[in-house]
């Protein structure tokens, strides 16, 4: 058992910590916040020459097949930058969902190369998590393809994504299917809006639109599995975003307090102040174990394994992350509750990750589930 | 001891309920109830007026300037009222704050002038006590005030001036005496509209603008626009805090977020059942519920200066701590009894526009903003630390 | 609405912390944990002198017919004082049971004297709370009166008792009645230990052992009801020691803060130590309100409003008891865990009062029912 | 990166699994799995002197005094193993403590005389550090220890030295140069049946006896018993607190408090259905079960020298904090699941003599004690607010 990064982890990992240095400060940030699209086509252009998108998607299709590690590495490092690009959404998660489908033979490689852009069509009226929210979208035969008939809820990067990944159910059958949607297609009507950390987001309304028959990536027997388990790993990369900003707290808030005084000492000189600064610490280091413990049982291949750990380090790097982020806020006082300082960004970022794919109830209640039956 | 509110209390609250019933339309209960922050200034502007000519505008003050002359008792059960049948909040600078100031302190002339319009709400008041690096800490304030023929010339910044943008009217804190260190420090109401002062608006978290950064740059202010003696502000910030001792509880605002989970929690559903029959759920907004009840005890035990082992300032900051503890706690169960959907930021006015819609009910609009908004209630008004070395010190003599 | 005491209960604070100050050192109480009873009759016998044993039984019947609002005001200061004796048991909760009863008659007299002291045997095996627990103890009848046969659990001072409260099923009843028997009656035998506190509490068997008509207390329509009011009762007036306890470690840990030295500063000099005093002021201030919330309800006599605030107060107090001294432990570092201070006795004191009567888990699920049903 | 463990170890662990299993028999996995404070005396001796014929008494000692060679990911999972087999623990301050220490630090003739008993168990030893006034700080240390023909002189005080009472030697940190303020400490040997040396029990609030105040008056310690040069104890203490690195997070102890939860869960039932299936209770276990598996990752993450931003002596301290933190609530859960049960207090004698019944399961006995007694985990070995203080400076450099 080893810890230390390889040669490519650390260079992925330099070469990030370079961009999010030199590229991604907190005014970019804003903007692209406030643009149409919620993210920058700029930071997307990069990711896509860095290899970033192409890094979890399999070799063959324009992918460079490494594993949750090395993305777990990135994305901790773009945490730290606030990152808003739908990296994790798209590769991640739609990528993992097209692996191995022929649809996947000609959208990945657009995936790869940022051309085009993924985003999941699963939640709807009433559902809360992914993992287990009710589909009433209806997918009914026509010809050799379907037609999708239905309203999705909560799309993220629903307005800017060119492709669809929409989970529908056909006639008398258990589960629900997945299919893959060109977002331009006849019958798609969106009605977007912002989520609190620029996220745009999209109601989606799909009406009688046709789908070819190949677009149908997983049947009712395999697409809940296959979902779960690309939920699994979004979960992860994104975990490790905000471990990232957990990170970055922790630095903010320790030169703040050194720059700034009250009562005529500077506020590093407050025991209480140094004490909290401590309690983050152990938070933050219970996160980043419990990261690894998701990435060893990813790596170790048993599923019920890989499901009790994710959701394990779901809850607790969420709990551990509004902690953190929260109480950088209080170390900064006013300034913390504004937008033109970092850490109040950080906190909604971990509102995003504490509240997507199941929330801190959801899976200490799948845990818990799992470790009975385990 | 008797623990039971007397009949002429229940007999008022009645005579409250009835008022509001009356006055209060959906439109307007909606736009109070989401909660967004700053609230709509025209409802407020609009509610003080409807609440002066019934003579209810000013329940802090003194009879003779306007105040119903009610017990505190009837006073905490009015605020109570409005909050639970969705009233619009009114502005406190001018109403709790600066106004009994001047009935205590203020100049028959300043009286006459300021007093009607506060309790109209014709003239909305800021308060500029804050400066950058001087937070929690009054002492180290800059901002100058010297006399020059019968004026003071204004020089220095203020920070969080709460709706400093959307005010006629602001008192400041102001050093009239540069030569001692920690008195020389003056009251002074300033026309926001004089020349040389500039307002910054500053985006909060929850994406809207309430609070203001003020320059004042060579603002010429009459001199009798300063209240009581020069030097005398410490006076007049301790009485001005002392009338609050129990609003940094705000126990209303609680009871109002409690009744807004439950109305969530019957409105969403969980592994298809009401969230509100959900285990986990359910012992949260208990547990919340009880601290709110208890807390809501502590009030009235403050209001009723019932006996107590510590001086009654150590009670002020315990309101207040476990007040803006609660304040976070009932957000958080708020965000979280709507999941994913609690991802949406409703800005003021796209709540106010909001129509309700089945994948976006009533409910949603303002709880997010509510919530990143109220992480602010443990730093302002003396933050949680502060209060914290206040009752070690008072209550302990640590 | 007003807080302040009663001249007469202004009487009874003074006595109480006065006998508390004189009388109730903590070696004496040490020695009385490790006496057969477990608890102090020279204590027992100034109780019944001063009339505290009497305080809220019926008058007529020996008693003084006040209210829970007086044994509140008394419980706080013996609490301050780690009082060991079975007062709330023996007077507010068997004795509430007793008073109506034609057995009270004869019984209560006793009961405010000290002479007779009462337990309540209910309990048995596989049973939490005393509110739900499954009763399996029988009543049979045998000419005019009854034979009880079963074995009852955890019955606190069960040694000590002079006479014992059992509940026991009558054939095809649904619920259970409940019997007042001599404890040295044939066919009791009892397997007595030691609690944390040094109460001494036993394990009852009882073997068809006859009690008269006029011993059974309650039947089965009623007997459920008194009990939960009388456990109410008791509640409240163990919460009032509780409170006492609370308040007694803030003071002792203030003093020693301020007397104990680490790396040259006195420790009252660090303000990680004076926010946690402060944090511990909060929840003892929060304990006091849900008390008086209690006794509000209580004198209110609407009984669900009292079920609920009494849970409620319960819960409350139970958790910020637990903190309070276990924080004052932790501020008194290595002699807090030791025998030899107060401040652990008042911790132990907090636990007995967090597991009788229903746990904090038992008390959050009543309130929380109780508020749905209300 | 590979974060799973190799071949080896794995079959190192069934290796140990085998031996535990062959070892153990039910009453001494009953008395180790009290987990009353202290143990059973002669449990210990009697697992010492089996673990030594095996060679596996001292996993922390370099080989050439006895280590069996392991890395410390075998050490670690030779720990876990040895808890949930239920196997005694063994005395940490002759095998852990002191034992390393006069492998580095003490001359051929202390190894001579003081590894093989230490090794086999025959002599136990007491640690001498904390005296009253000087907790977590030992640099104001009193005791005294002056050379007087060939002999040190020792008076002074000890305080929390555990299981004195039961210890034929100790070792004791002594001022032996009173001119310099914080040098001049070294570590001494002291035979405990030296004459001058006595010991006063102190009642524990588990109503057992597991730590010693000791006085020293007077007594003759041989020169040849001081550790390495005069004043050197710094080094000596340092080195000792580096071979305890992950110790203080005590995660077989969590690990076999889980265990240990699960089979109470299993047993009890609320509202007519197991524990371990109550809503409620399953939330508290499964947050605490996710706990203790982070906090196991963090002690791999330290023995394999995971890359860190931080030094590892912040490492350290993360751990015992959150260590000591699961301590109390491990301990506050078992608690919780007897019910009122747990009221009764097993002493130690108690409990190794309770026979199961139907009332009183044998899952009961040592919950309480052990609840009780690990209140002392957050003070003892540098306490909560000093490990804070640590991370504060080291990590942050505040």
């Amino acid at each position: 058992m080893n810890f230390d990064p390889s040669d490519e982890q650390k260079m992925l990992a330099d070469s990030a910590a370079r961009y999010v240095r030199e590229r991604c400060d907190l005014e970019s940030r804003r903007q692209s916040a406030k643009s149409a699209e919620g993210f920058s086509r700029r930071h997307w252009q990069h990711f896509a020459a860095q290899g970033w998108l192409a890094l979890t998607l399999p070799d063959g299709v324009g992918g460079l097949g490494l594993g949750l590690e090395e993305m777990a590495v990135l994305m901790e490092e773009l945490g730290r930058g606030l990152v808003a690009e739908p990296l994790v959404d798209s590769t991640v998660l739609c990528g993992g969902l097209l692996a191995g489908t022929t649809r996947g033979d000609t959208l990945l490689p657009l995936v790869a190369s940022g051309e085009a852009i993924l985003a999941l069509a699963h939640l709807e009226q009433g559902g809360r998590a992914e993992y287990d929210c009710p589909v009433a979208a209806s997918a009914t035969p026509d010809g050799d393809g379907w037609r999708l008939h239905g309203v999705k809820h909560l799309v993220c990067h629903g307005a800017a994504a060119s492709h669809l990944l929409v989970s529908a159910r056909e006639a008398d059958a258990a589960g629900y299917s997945l299919f893959a949607v060109d977002a331009a297609s006849a019958g798609i009507s969106r009605d977007a809006y912002t989520l609190i950390d620029g996220t745009r987001a999209a109601d989606i309304r799909f009406d009688q639109v046709p789908v070819a028959a190949a677009d149908r990536l997983h049947g009712p027997a395999g697409a809940a599995d296959a979902l779960g388990e690309a939920l699994d790993s979004a979960i992860v990369a994104n975990a490790a975003a905000a471990l990232g900003a957990m990170e970055a707290v922790l630095e903010l808030t320790a030169d703040y307090l050194k720059t700034r005084e009250q009562y005529g000492q500077p506020l590093a000189s407050f025991q209480a102040l140094k004490h909290r600064m401590a309690e983050m610490l152990v938070d933050t280091e219970q996160a980043r174990s419990m990261l690894y413990c998701a990435l060893a049982a990813q790596a170790g291949g048993d599923g019920n394994a890989r499901r009790r750990a994710v959701s394990g380090a779901k809850a607790l790097i969420a709990q551990a992350g509004l902690f953190v982020t929260g109480q950088g806020i209080q170390l900064h006082g006013g300034i913390g509750v504004t937008e033109e300082y970092a850490v109040g960004h950080h906190y909604k970022a971990l509102q995003m990750f504490a509240q997507r794919f199941g929330d801190t109830d959801f899976h200490l209640q799948r845990r818990a589930r799992l470790a009975l039956e385990h | 001891m008797n623990l039971q509110l007397n009949p002429e209390d229940l007999a008022f609250r009645d005579e409250v309920r009835a008022f509001l019933a009356a006055n209060l339309d959906p439109a307007v209960i909606y736009r109070s109830r989401t909660e967004v922050h700053p609230p709509s200034e025209a409802d407020r502007r609009w509610w003080n007026s409807v609440l002066n000519k019934r003579g209810w505008a000013a329940p802090g003050w003194p009879q003779r300037y306007g105040g119903p002359g009610w017990t505190p008792i009837q006073r905490h059960i009015f605020d109570m009222e409005c909050r639970l049948a969705g009233a619009p909040e009114l502005r406190w600078q001018g109403l709790r704050l600066i106004g009994p100031v001047i009935c205590e302190f203020g100049s028959e002339a300043q009286k006459a002038r300021y007093l009607p319009a506060i309790l109209e709400g014709s003239e909305q008041w800021a308060q500029g006590f804050s400066e950058p690096g001087a937070g929690s800490d009054l002492a180290s304030l800059k901002t100058t005030a010297l006399l020059e023929d019968e004026h003071y010339i204004v020089n220095g910044q203020k920070l969080w001036t709460t709706e400093g943008g959307d005010s006629e009217m602001g008192f400041f804190l102001v050093r009239t005496d540069l030569t001692s260190k920690h008195g020389g420090i003056s009251m002074l109401i300033i026309d926001m509209a004089s020349p040389g002062v500039t307002v910054r608006p500053i985006e909060m978290i929850n994406g809207d603008v309430s609070t203001y950064e003020v320059f004042l740059d060579n603002v010429r202010v009459p001199r009798e626009n300063l209240i009581g003696e020069p030097g005398s502000a410490w006076t007049q910030t301790k009485f001005l805090l002392n009338n609050e001792r129990t609003s940094s509880a705000d126990i209303d605002k609680a009871y109002g977020d409690l009744r807004r989970i439950r109305a969530i929690a019957s409105g969403e559903s969980k592994n298809g059942r009401p969230l509100l029959e959900d285990g986990d759920f359910l012992r949260r907004l208990t547990q919340l519920e009880l601290e709110v009840e208890a807390l809501d005890w502590s009030v009235l035990r403050v209001l009723c200066g019932a006996p107590s082992r510590r001086p009654p300032a150590a009670a002020a900051s315990v309101l207040k701590i476990r007040g803006s503890q609660l304040q976070h706690r009932l957000g958080e169960l708020a965000v979280d009894a709507l999941g994913p959907r609690s991802l949406r930021l409703f800005t003021r006015d796209q709540a106010f526009a909001a129509e309700p819609a089945p994948l976006w009910p009533g409910y949603v609009p303002g709880v997010r903003a509510d919530q990143l908004y109220m992480r602010a209630c443990t730093i302002y008004g003396g933050a949680m630390e502060v209060q914290k070395n206040i009752i070690a010190k008072i209550a302990f003599g640590l």
